[in-house]
């Protein structure tokens, strides 16, 4: 079994093909992985909620191989694909989303409130607009600590109405934080489309109000993902502050749990599809000639036995005693 | 009908008998709620009156404020009660001081509509009932009913008063199915004897109410069930006549052992029917953690029928106060 | 005694010039008031803390001008100005100050909490946002009931950087909202100049971000703030939607009660002093032949008798009884 | 040294004696806070740890949270309690519960300091107490000193702790003077026993420990008196052996009637220390109103002396519950 650690390594090797097989991999990892969630909410072995990923996993790996695994991201409750490209394992992430004490939060979180601070995965807020600040504070850190490192938010669409929003844009920007706002535009929050919400199309804009540099990206194309990032990390690294991102992706899922997304236009779901990350992905490896059929249809054929061999032992895994639920309240140690 | 189905009918309701009520918060439009608690709303009563909003709590909070000084009465929903962490501001510090802070020239007739609660695996920061935010404010009411018929009643009665009313809806009984006569008026501030008994007096709210009626009747004794169902301004007077006549006080809540509404009846009944009482008052309530999401530790984060019946016997046929179960069991202090 | 309504008409009769007139007499009647108010804070004949208006003269008649009186303002606790301006007769205004049962809120609210609903005067807000989403649910109000009615929210620059700043102007922008965001911006929030808090300079500019009309005028000259309002204003009316307005003032005293405001770069205070909307207007009435000297000092004169005889009965008041702190907490009545 | 001053002080040599204890606020670094709580930080420390921020109380707390979880003791002030109401998703939902959402991985050792309370003419947005918004949170500590000597000593101590701590300053205290001796240590969590007494236990936090010293005086009575000084958790043990020897309790609280922090303690007594009470426990609050701005309104707001030295002799000499005043007095119910 390989760590957190090692799992997030393993993308960022010193050989930039097998990196990018490494990350088309993973890929395919997330969806098979959000597949069979689904499957298994449907079947009723999970309960509570949950938050697919679908067609976000260039944006999920994009980030992954452009941050280290010191730096910090604090994600939202739609984090299963943010957590597998991080490089938590399938088997941590779905035994959390089982509630097991295997879970990489000892199944007290569940779906929305994935953590592995061995790679920089702060707990995932399930509050609309929780993270900003916290990213915000875990840049603070950095800067006085002298340390090179970034720290990301990573929120919605819908997300850019909130005044925490707001607040945190200003204080980075004032403070030259190094944290780079990244806004997963899905266009949609919930049930409802971007525009009938926010009058403006470009959110990225909204950065203009505190003097912040901006930007969008494709989020549906990794290698634009990393260019894109890799500037705003630079100037963070750099100590010239925040930047907002951009990155236009699309929900092929509906919101959670039993959501059919009825109220999508019609070919929408279909233009977004031939843009499917996974797709362009493989077209531009099998360009390269990195990838062949043969080989997808092998490495599918892994994600597929991966994410089922992690429901298979997650299944069986235990469940938390009443005793791990008071664990945690207070600590007389600092840690993280 | 569907206790979903009591809200819905209740806002129903009151729109076609006032034109001032109007609706809205996140997805409760077009999409008919979160919840389904807004099924029909937008097609009966149309897009200016029923309206979704931008997840913008602090916003359309204070915006049901302001509309309902000048005239309106709006409704609005707080999808999650946490979500109301980022808006306290908007009902706490302005709608509920605004009667006060205008010296009577302005009321703010509205109801701030919220599920609450844990059961469904929704975790930590979806599952609380949070009265304690709210419960110390004066000028601001507070309801929160426990079946379909309370639901509808209630609501009605909370869109119909002319102060800001906190409406919390335990998100477990969304489903739930119960009798409901649409004629039957419940008054805001009035518990609800739900049934007689002489041996002791249970009192809560909410989904609680549901498992201590369990409890009593697995418990076998004769135990008067009160539903409190207004939190503020709470009746004192049913809740003191009970207990003088039963002689014990037992509160169910769903908050935690620190700090949950419980604590603000046992205090009153202990200063005010203290010769009454044949043995000590005690709450049985959820310990002091953030709701866990494992279905196996969450079934045991809320009291249940069976420890409630235990300590209900405990209580009536020992006069004891029975240790709550993670003290029993050395799980935590 | 006139009422609140009859002083704020006074302002608005069917002769411009005299109401040019008039808006100068209230300038200065403003003025001395604010100047009584600090002596009698500093005297310690008044309790609490104060927030004095002194250079923001010629906004708040500017708004009062421009606003008809069932048009409705939320402001905040700087906002003696905005109460005198807009009807409130100094002795209601001082009484509230001394804590009197003859004050606007019956002694309860104080320095801060100013209200007078026959003027659309709602209760200010001591919190920072705190009137802006009422604004807007005003303005939803009239929206609904097909008024013309409009509503401002009158707030600082400082304020421009809390949540519900944001939350509110998206709001208004996404339901076309008949409300006007009026920022004072008097450079200083409490002890921190505007520029140490937020990096940009033209705040107005954060209208972009909710593709909401803006503009920025002169707030120490009227008629910059009536006709700069006059435009939002009837675009509210009209239907289409909100405005945020930048008034450029200064705070020619420090942010309350003892500040000294020893922060102000040197010559600061000087150079603004220059464009005291007082003089200002006093130049610009003079120059149309509308004033001259004596007829300054006569207005003068009696801006201090006014404000004196307003102390000397707010003095003699009667403090609220017991019972009056306890009238208004639950209403059975609609009222409003 | 002044109770500002001992603010001051604590956080110089904690600030001193550990390189990640951090402070900002709105105000604190070049104004010196609007209470001068934190004169001469900036000079000493820096600007890169002391820090004033932009008017955005959600931003900073988070901020505060964030920059806990990586390693800094952030200890942030929000000016008036009141303003939490915009931010208090970032303490409770957020920081409160990030140790436990992390499985243990991350601590959050912050400090929120806040000033609280009533009498000094503020008005009714400025003026709260307000526990009730915090106190019900599983993961955070509350902690209220009522002198020079707990501010220092307790504030050391909550900058010490390794989880977040909500340290409420009683305003009216800021100008007192005390002794304060710096090697004193006070744990979180410990209640202090003020006086020694038989007849009677007064329970009280903050600056009415004051008011419940003068009125004990006053009574003529030996009444143990006891600063609570932690809210949460609060010292059980210590409270009950002295009802158990006194035989009496009475809570003297700032926070209004209904939903303040006092029924937690008297609720907790009545059931664990029920058969050694000799007369009913009961509270003495402010009245259930916002907190008015006329002096003669805000001196009746919360317990006096008299009223509570007289509710006393009442309680201990004819084992009565007094009536509040304005029931008494015919003001209100
Ligand atoms: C403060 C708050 N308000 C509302 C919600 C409910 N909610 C959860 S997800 C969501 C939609 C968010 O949309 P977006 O930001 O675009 O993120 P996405 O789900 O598309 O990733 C809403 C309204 C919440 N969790 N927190
Ligand atoms: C939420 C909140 N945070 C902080 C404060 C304290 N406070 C009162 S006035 C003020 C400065 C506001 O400056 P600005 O918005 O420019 O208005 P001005 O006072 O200059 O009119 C601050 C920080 C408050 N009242 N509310
Ligand atoms: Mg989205
Ligand atoms: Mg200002």
């Amino acid at each position: 079994m390989s760590t957190s650690l090692e799992r997030r390594n393993s993308l960022k090797t010193s050989d930039s093909k097998t990196d990018e097989i490494a990350c088309y991999e993973r890929m395919l990892e997330i969806r098979e992985f959000e597949r069979r969630t689904n499957e298994l909410f449907a079947a009723g072995e999970i309960r509570g909620t949950t938050h697919l990923c679908v067609g976000e996993e260039a944006l999920n790996l994009g980030l992954a191989t452009v941050l280290n695994p010191d730096d910090v991201i604090a994600a939202t409750y739609r984090s299963h694909g943010i957590a597998l490209a991080f490089g938590l394992s399938p088997h941590s992430v779905m035994a959390e989303i089982m509630g097991k004490s295997t879970g990489c939060a000892g199944g007290i979180g569940g779906s929305m409130h994935m953590c592995d601070s061995s790679v920089g995965v702060l707990p995932t807020s399930a509050i609309i607009g929780g993270g900003m600040p916290v990213a915000a504070g875990a840049a603070l850190a950095f800067q006085i600590q002298k340390k090179k490192n970034v720290a990301v938010a990573y929120f919605g669409d819908a997300a850019t109405n909130i005044g925490a929003f707001h607040e945190s844009m200003n204080l980075a920007a004032i403070w030259k934080l190094p944290v780079i706002f990244v806004i997963n535009n899905n266009v949609y929050g919930e049930y409802t489309r971007i525009d009938l919400s926010t009058p403006i199309e470009d959110l990225h804009i909204r950065a203009e109000s505190y003097a912040m540099p901006h930007a969008k990206l494709d989020g549906m194309d990794i290698y634009a993902v990393q260019s894109g990032m890799q500037e705003a990390i630079d100037r963070a690294r750099r100590g010239d502050g925040p930047t907002l991102i951009e990155a236009k992706t699309y929900r092929f899922s509906g919101h959670s749990r039993a959501d059919q997304a009825l109220y999508r236009p019609e070919g929408e779901l279909e233009m977004w599809q031939k843009r499917d990350p996974i797709l362009v992905t493989e077209q531009a490896l099998t360009k390269k000639g990195l990838l062949d059929t043969a080989k997808i249809e092998e490495m599918k054929a892994k994600a597929v036995a991966t994410v089922d061999a992690a429901i298979v032992q997650a299944k069986s895994d235990p469940e938390p005693t009443a005793k791990d639920m008071f664990s945690h309240i207070f600590t007389s140690q600092k840690v993280g | 009908m569907r206790f979903r189905q009591a809200i819905v009918a209740a806002m129903t309701d009151e729109m076609t008998a006032d034109e001032s009520v109007i609706f809205f918060g996140e997805d409760v439009a077009a999409a008919e709620g979160p919840f389904k608690t807004s099924e029909g709303l937008l097609d009966t009563f149309g897009p200016i009156r029923v309206r979704d909003t931008p997840i913008s709590e602090m916003a359309f909070t204070g915006a049901a404020v302001g509309a309902a000084m000048m005239g309106m009465r709006p409704v609005i929903e707080i999808m999650f009660m946490e979500f109301l962490g980022v808006a306290l501001d908007a009902l706490v510090t302005e709608g509920a001081k605004m009667h006060y802070l205008s010296n009577g020239e302005y009321s703010v007739p509205m109801v701030v509509r919220a599920s609450c609660g844990s059961g469904l695996g929704f975790g930590s920061q979806h599952s609380q009932t949070l009265e304690n935010w709210v419960a110390a404010t004066p000028g601001l009411k507070v309801v929160q009913p426990s079946d379909a018929q309370s639901a509808y009643s209630l609501l009605r009665a909370s869109i119909q008063d002319n102060n800001p009313v906190m409406f919390l809806e335990p998100r477990i009984l969304y489903a739930e199915r119960g009798e409901v006569d649409t004629s039957l008026k419940m008054e805001i501030g009035k518990a609800r004897i739900l049934q007689e008994g002489s041996e002791a007096t249970v009192v809560s709210l909410g989904n609680m109410v549901n498992v201590a009626r369990e409890a009593i009747k697995e418990s076998g004794l004769s135990v008067e069930l009160i539903d409190l169902a207004t939190l503020v301004p709470w009746d004192r007077q049913t809740v003191l006549s009970s207990v003088k006549k039963t002689g014990r006080l037992i509160v169910v809540e769903e908050s935690p052992w620190s700090g949950g509404w419980g604590s603000e009846i046992v205090s009153y009944v202990a200063s005010h029917a203290f010769s009454a009482l044949k043995s000590a008052p005690f709450r049985i309530t959820a310990p002091d953690v953030p709701v866990p999401y494992s279905g196996t530790l969450e079934a045991r984060y809320v009291p249940t029928a069976i420890n409630v019946a235990l300590a209900l016997k405990e209580a009536v046929k020992e006069n004891k106060v029975p240790q709550p179960w993670w003290i029993t069991e050395g799980v935590s202090k």
